[in-house]
């Protein structure tokens, strides 16, 4: 295990829920109720010193995962002064998708979250404006979503087809 | 103050034909010559500038002239284009802006020389519309005109970009009409003069020139002359990237043609003023204006050479002209564009202090060499 | 060997002469009246002398004039037909499944002789986006990008249709490009 | 595409009066040389666009080369890339605010027909929603195939007939006013 | 004071809606700003112009079909989205040191030629909106150079599609080093010109330096990456931090600003270029022979000789084309130095010819999304240099 899920596991204790190291990426994987203090653990420690917010998304694991934990949002995280990378993700389940806002961690986290919310429909809550970015508001459902069909046109702004 | 020389003197016929005459040349050369050919000479030179060939593709039974019925091309398909006038705009003023832009620009060149004084047939020739003692004033006054019709283009159209240019047209020119001004200032010290023809005559000798004598002034003008053109680098009033076309925003068809085309007369007639005052007007280096009369004199007769004479000042004038509208040209496709407050800063922080500076030093040397 | 980082010099102390402008003008205007003048020359001389190469300036006159595009160049996409006449498509449908864009369709039907064919071959060249994955999937170099750019333009999408007929072409015609597939891209010396 | 059937009748009623003809003809050399484009620039075609209007293949050569971005004083519509849902009502109040007479120039193949983007954001093809005079294919075309729609626009330009114009609005009319 | 006049004139802020349509904003973003005279006193920023779902059509399409989305992602260098998405595939498969050491070098050239033609359209951009025809024009020329080169390699001109999972599609022409030497000559004519032309002038400085400009802490918590986070003085360079492709073998300076404002960025792209021609030179150097593809069907689809002769391996391509390339279940993310910044490929596999997910971290929408705060309080025309020297690519912002 590598030395990043060691010190996760060491802080966050009871909140991490499980991890894991692949091709050499580190992974934890979250409770949601403990993210943001986790998140500003990571990026305040000394030992972590997560600076940057690289990457905020989200999956969707329909079908194949249990409606607890049907979308997962990830976050990866990248510091600077030690160079290194953690992947860090918290199961959301499909009847409560919101989680907590890392708006006031990394404000890059803005427009990312507002993009999980557009796509998935994960709500972050805290968020000082989430609205939809990518798409138009009139835009109903969340394309992303596995049961979202590719094909299915929403002529709201648009033409027809 | 004004001298009445220029009315028609008891022999009102060849007067009034020499003026007619006068009129026409310029109108013509401006209008039908000018801008249109320009039109092409800009985008020819910016083309080959940017090492591709530019328009050459229109053609009459085979002919494509170089590309230059691409401009007949564009005047045609400008007049059959859509004229439209924007919802919730002021109709009257709408209409009238462009006119107001194009005018001044022909008006003025009414007391720029385009020659010296020729004696005809025992009439005297004054290649000048209207010798007037004040010309530069004219000048200025005339300018300043122009202004009106981007500020009311801009106003009028009832568009927050065309507002935002004709604001910009505004501020940009009372800046630099005010300095513009003053950098001449130092030219009529020097000269003594207001006249226009007086000046030219004054510039016989080739190193009476203005820009010998007023290399600064030189250099002031030109700046300030190329922000009241609004071309690149000062061309912020109608910034394509910032505010899409500026004050013709909102103009189609011929309207937006004659903001285009008063741009180039403005060119043309920035550049003739640029030649009376600066380069000789219609003089040719080391060759005195009655030097050349004569000899032509006595190569082709009294009459005859004073018309040969004329011709190849008016020649040389043009040649003068049309070379500095090429290094205009030239000035426009090679620079960025200023910001607002940057064009702002250099009219009153930098030219207009210089200029000051300028009427300053050159009083003193005229004091010091009398 | 190894990366440095370096720090890029922003202090660019402008002299007196470059604060005033001038300067400035004068060397961008002798950058670009530099290029206007040489063009201007040698537009001028191959004009006279008709001769293309010695323009200086970089303009192709396309229409009259093509340029030579690269072996590797992906053009339109056409189906070979094989020096006996027939069709070398066997109809297996990769290109159709292998097309990112999904423009192509195909009917496949026998032959009396037992070989397959495509009964109808349809390509719409309006939806084409001409990557190339059709030819790297057919297994019988019967689709390739051919060199071929011109002609595509049309006054109605429907026109723009191909079907069968309008995409085969002989194979001597398509020496080139096969050739260029097999020893640039699939030869097994690649692997 | 084509000749409406008013259009027809139109003709008809004023008959083939051979001095309308010849202004038409004039008319269209003019109009198909000097074409003030507007480059609706969205994606990856417009990278092309900047090689077609620069030095080595010079739009400028077709009398094409001026840029407007005003609708009033273009003629020439270049819809150059992907148009979105969310795009598609800006289009098409481009399209209606330019000035008569105005030709559409469909620019790759996600203009055309939506192109490889076949799903819930993507436009398929900008003639559902406004007139189309030419449809270049290609992803991105190349500026050569550009040229080539170009000299098809400019024939198509030089033998219109004066009763085709004004061509009014565009089609749709979006739900939704942005 | 100045308060205090304003109330006495009754000045009111002027609403003004910028774009999309407009010139300066490349069509996919629109503004809405508040300004009070030229000054913005509040911006807003709108993207998602653009979006043309990028992420759903991967998820519908094979491993392989998603190379051409990819190129669309930032179309003005699409090797390098080719090469990200590449070597995230591979890592999930765990081939990626198999690949072979001639396909790592092609890759590593096609990647900074795409930097070049980045960041030539990108200044072309920046100046033309500036009003510099003239340069743009010849930046335009400089990327048209390049342009041949990669078009001669990948067969189109724009949109390579050129990598594939385990390798390449096509080795490099013949005469291929020839070419790019003779291409970089005249790119060194065209750069000093620009040198010339830009660098000192001063209506161009006046225009760059000092505006848009960015703190380095700002520009770390925005999550900048790329030229903008190292014009802000901040050492970060994928390339250097953690080293893939050939990277680690080859000689090059990475550039760092000092103040993060727009000159800074225009300095740190026109030193990238400069290194980028270093970098290909000793690329094509080292350039070893052999084979450009993985020998392992299952990965890339064998050749077209093995094809005819053996039926496994025509099974295979088939399989591979129809079914797509099986990915073991996992999740990979591999950041790599795109032009704009780091672009990273976040890709999760159920097992499988589909991703499950791919997931594009796009680099410019951090940059973006700083807009606003970068722009409150300049003037409106400040816009402009600042939002191209961020060089917001459509596709990949907006996917």
């Amino acid at each position: 295990m590598g030395r990043l899920i060691d010190l996760c596991k060491q802080k966050l204790g009871g909140a991490v829920i499980s991890a894991h190291e692949q091709h050499g990426d580190e992974t934890v994987v979250i409770h949601k109720d403990a993210m943001l203090t986790a998140l500003r653990w990571l990026r305040d420690d000394e030992a972590t010193k997560f600076d940057f917010m690289m990457d905020l998304t989200a999956v969707d694991y329909f079908g194949t995962r249990p409606r607890e934990e049907r979308f997962e949002v990830v976050y990866h995280l990248f510091s600077l002064s030690h160079n290194h990378r953690l992947r860090v993700k918290m199961p959301v389940a499909e009847s409560d998708p919101a989680v907590e806002s890392a708006v006031t961690v990394w404000r890059a986290a803005d427009w990312f979250e507002r993009e999980v919310w557009d796509m998935y429909g994960i709500v972050f809550k805290g968020h000082p404006n989430m609205k939809r970015i990518l798409l138009y508001e009139e835009f109903e459902g969340h394309p992303l979503r596995k049961d979202y069909n590719i094909r299915k046109r929403q002529p709201l702004i648009g033409p027809e087809n | 103050m004004f001298d009445y020389t220029y009315l028609p003197s008891p022999n009102l016929l060849p007067s009034l034909v020499e003026m007619m005459l006068k009129i026409i040349f310029i109108c013509t050369m401006n209008m039908a010559v000018f801008a249109p050919v320009l039109g092409w000479v800009e985008r020819k030179q910016s083309a080959l500038m940017q090492d591709r060939i530019g328009a050459n593709r229109a053609e009459i039974f085979g002919f494509t002239v170089f590309g230059l019925l691409h401009v007949a091309t564009d005047a045609l398909k400008l007049l059959f284009k859509e004229d439209f006038i924007p919802r919730g705009a002021d109709r009257p003023l709408h209409y009238l802006a462009p006119f107001i832009a194009v005018v001044p620009a022909l008006v003025a060149f009414a007391v720029i020389p385009f020659g010296g004084k020729y004696m005809l047939w025992g009439h005297e020739a004054n290649l000048v519309i209207a010798d007037l003692n004040v010309g530069m004033l004219y000048i200025f006054a005339v300018a300043s005109l122009s202004t009106y019709g981007a500020v009311i283009g801009g106003w009028a159209s009832n568009n927050s970009w065309s507002l935002l240019g004709g604001l910009r047209v505004g501020a940009q020119m009372l800046s630099y009409e005010v300095a513009m001004g003053l950098t001449l200032v130092g030219v009529f010290m020097v000269y003594g003069s207001l006249q226009l023809t007086t000046i030219g005559m004054a510039q016989e000798n080739f190193f009476h020139w203005g820009i010998f004598l007023q290399p600064l002034g030189f250099i002031l003008f030109i700046t300030c002359a190329l922000a009241e053109n609004k071309r690149t680098p000062f061309d912020i009033p109608e910034a394509e990237s910032e505010l899409i076309a500026g004050y013709f925003t909102e103009y189609s068809g011929l309207k937006f043609a004659m903001f285009w085309m008063s741009e180039f007369l403005e060119m043309v007639t920035i550049s003739a003023v640029l030649v009376a005052l600066f380069f000789g007007g219609w003089q040719i280096p080391f060759i005195s204006h009655q030097g050349l009369i004569d000899a032509m004199g006595h190569l082709f007769g009294p009459n005859f050479g004073a018309i040969v004479a004329m011709l190849i000042h008016v020649v040389v004038f043009w040649v003068k002209v049309i070379s500095w509208i090429v290094i205009l040209m030239l000035i426009r496709w090679s620079l960025p564009r200023f910001r607002f407050d940057q064009v702002m800063r250099l009219g009153w922080k930098i030219v207009l202090p210089l200029a000051l500076a300028n009427i300053v030093v050159t009083g003193f040397i005229l004091l010091a060499v009398r | 060997m190894a990366a440095n980082y370096k720090k890029v010099n922003r202090g660019v102390k402008l002299t007196l002469w470059e604060r005033l402008y001038v300067m400035e003008v004068v060397r961008g205007v002798t950058i670009t009246a530099r290029h206007f003048f040489r063009n201007w020359v040698s537009t001028f001389r191959s004009y006279v002398s008709g001769n293309p190469a010695e323009r200086g300036i970089m303009t192709i006159y396309y229409p009259e004039e093509k340029p030579v595009v690269p072996e590797a160049y992906r053009g339109r996409p056409m189906l070979v037909r094989a020096m006996d006449g027939k069709e070398k498509c066997v109809a297996c449908g990769l290109c159709e499944v292998a097309c990112p864009a999904k423009c192509i369709s195909i009917v496949g039907a026998m032959r009396p002789d037992g070989t397959r064919y495509p009964e109808t071959y349809t390509l719409d060249g309006a939806v084409c986006i001409f990557c190339g994955l059709c030819e790297e999937a057919c297994p019988e170099e019967a689709i390739v990008m051919t060199h071929n750019y011109e002609g595509l333009v049309e006054y109605d999408r429907r026109l723009m249709l191909y079907d069968k007929e309008a995409l085969l072409v002989p194979e001597d015609k398509l020496k080139g490009r096969l050739d260029y597939i097999r020893r640039r891209m699939y030869n097994k010396c690649n692997y | 595409m084509g000749v409406t059937v008013e259009e027809k009748n139109l003709e008809a009623a004023l008959g083939d009066s051979v001095i309308l003809t010849q202004v038409d003809k004039v008319i269209g050399w003019g109009r198909k040389y000097s074409f003030f484009l507007y480059p609706f620039i969205t994606a990856c075609c417009g990278m092309e666009f900047m090689s077609a209007a620069a030095s080595r293949y010079d739009l400028d050569r077709f009398g094409a080369a001026l840029p407007r971005f005003s609708p009033r004083q273009a003629d020439l519509l270049f819809v150059v890339g992907t148009i979105s849902h969310k795009q598609a009502p800006i289009l098409n109040k481009v399209y209606n605010q330019m000035a008569e007479p105005k030709w559409v120039f469909a620019f790759g193949a996600c203009v055309c027909s939506g192109g490889m983007y076949n799903n819930y954001a993507t436009v398929q093809g900008i003639d559902t929603i406004l007139p189309v005079d030419v449809y270049v294919p290609g992803c991105p075309p190349r500026p050569e195939i550009v040229i080539d729609g170009l000299v098809k626009l400019q024939e198509l330009v030089a033998n219109e007939r004066s009763s085709k114009w004004p061509r009014g609005k565009a089609q749709y009319e979006p739900r939704v006013k942005r | 004071m100045e308060d205090k006049n304003q109330l006495d004139l009754n000045t009111e802020l002027m609403v003004l809606n910028m774009g999309p349509s407009h010139p300066a904003t490349h069509g996919t973003v629109r503004f809405f700003l508040k300004l009070d005279g030229e000054k913005i006193v509040h911006m807003e920023t709108e993207i998602g112009y653009l979006h043309r779902g990028f992420e759903k059509h991967c998820e519908n399409g094979t491993w392989t079909q998603a190379f051409p989305y990819t190129d669309r992602l930032n179309y003005c260098s699409a090797p390098q989205n080719n090469v990200a998405y590449a070597l995230a595939v591979e890592k999930l498969l765990g081939v990626t040191d198999k690949i072979p050491a001639r396909a790592v070098y092609i890759r590593t050239i096609m990647c900074e030629l795409a930097r070049m033609a980045d960041h030539y359209t990108n200044l072309a951009a920046g100046t033309l909106e500036l009003g510099a025809l003239t340069a743009f024009i010849y930046f335009v020329e400089a990327r048209e150079l390049t342009w041949d080169i990669i078009e001669s390699v990948c067969g189109a001109r724009l949109t390579s599609n050129y990598i594939r999972v385990g390798g390449l599609a096509s080795d490099l022409p013949e005469g291929f080093a020839g070419h790019v030497k003779s291409v970089f000559a005249k790119n060194r004519v065209f750069w000093s010109e620009f040198d010339k032309l830009l660098t000192h002038n001063r209506i161009f400085l006046d225009r760059m330096r000092d505006t848009g400009a960015i703190s380095r802490e700002d520009a770390i918590s925005f999550a900048f990456t790329g030229p903008c986070l190292r014009a802000a003085g901040v050492e970060y360079d994928v390339r250097k931090a953690s080293p893939y492709l050939a990277y680690r073998e080859v000689d090059f300076d990475i550039p760092v600003g000092t103040t993060g404002d727009n000159f800074d960025r225009y300095l740190v792209r026109m030193e990238e270029i400069n290194q980028s021609m270093r970098i290909v030179e000793q690329c094509l150097s080292l350039l070893p022979s052999g084979p450009i593809n993985i020998n392992d069907a299952s990965v890339r689809n064998p050749s077209k000789e093995d094809g005819h002769t053996y039926m496994e391996s025509m099974i295979f391509h088939f399989k591979n084309t129809i079914e797509g390339i099986q990915v073991p279940k996992g999740e990979s993310y591999v950041p790599t130095e795109g032009t704009n910044g780091e672009l990273g490929f976040y890709l999760v596999s159920q097992g499988g010819g589909k991703p499950w997910k791919c997931r594009v971290r796009p680099p410019c929408f951090a940059l973006t999304q700083a807009m606003g705060h970068m722009c409150t309080g300049s003037y409106l025309a400040d816009i402009i240099p600042t939002f191209d020297m961020i060089n917001l690519i459509g596709g990949e912002c907006d996917r």
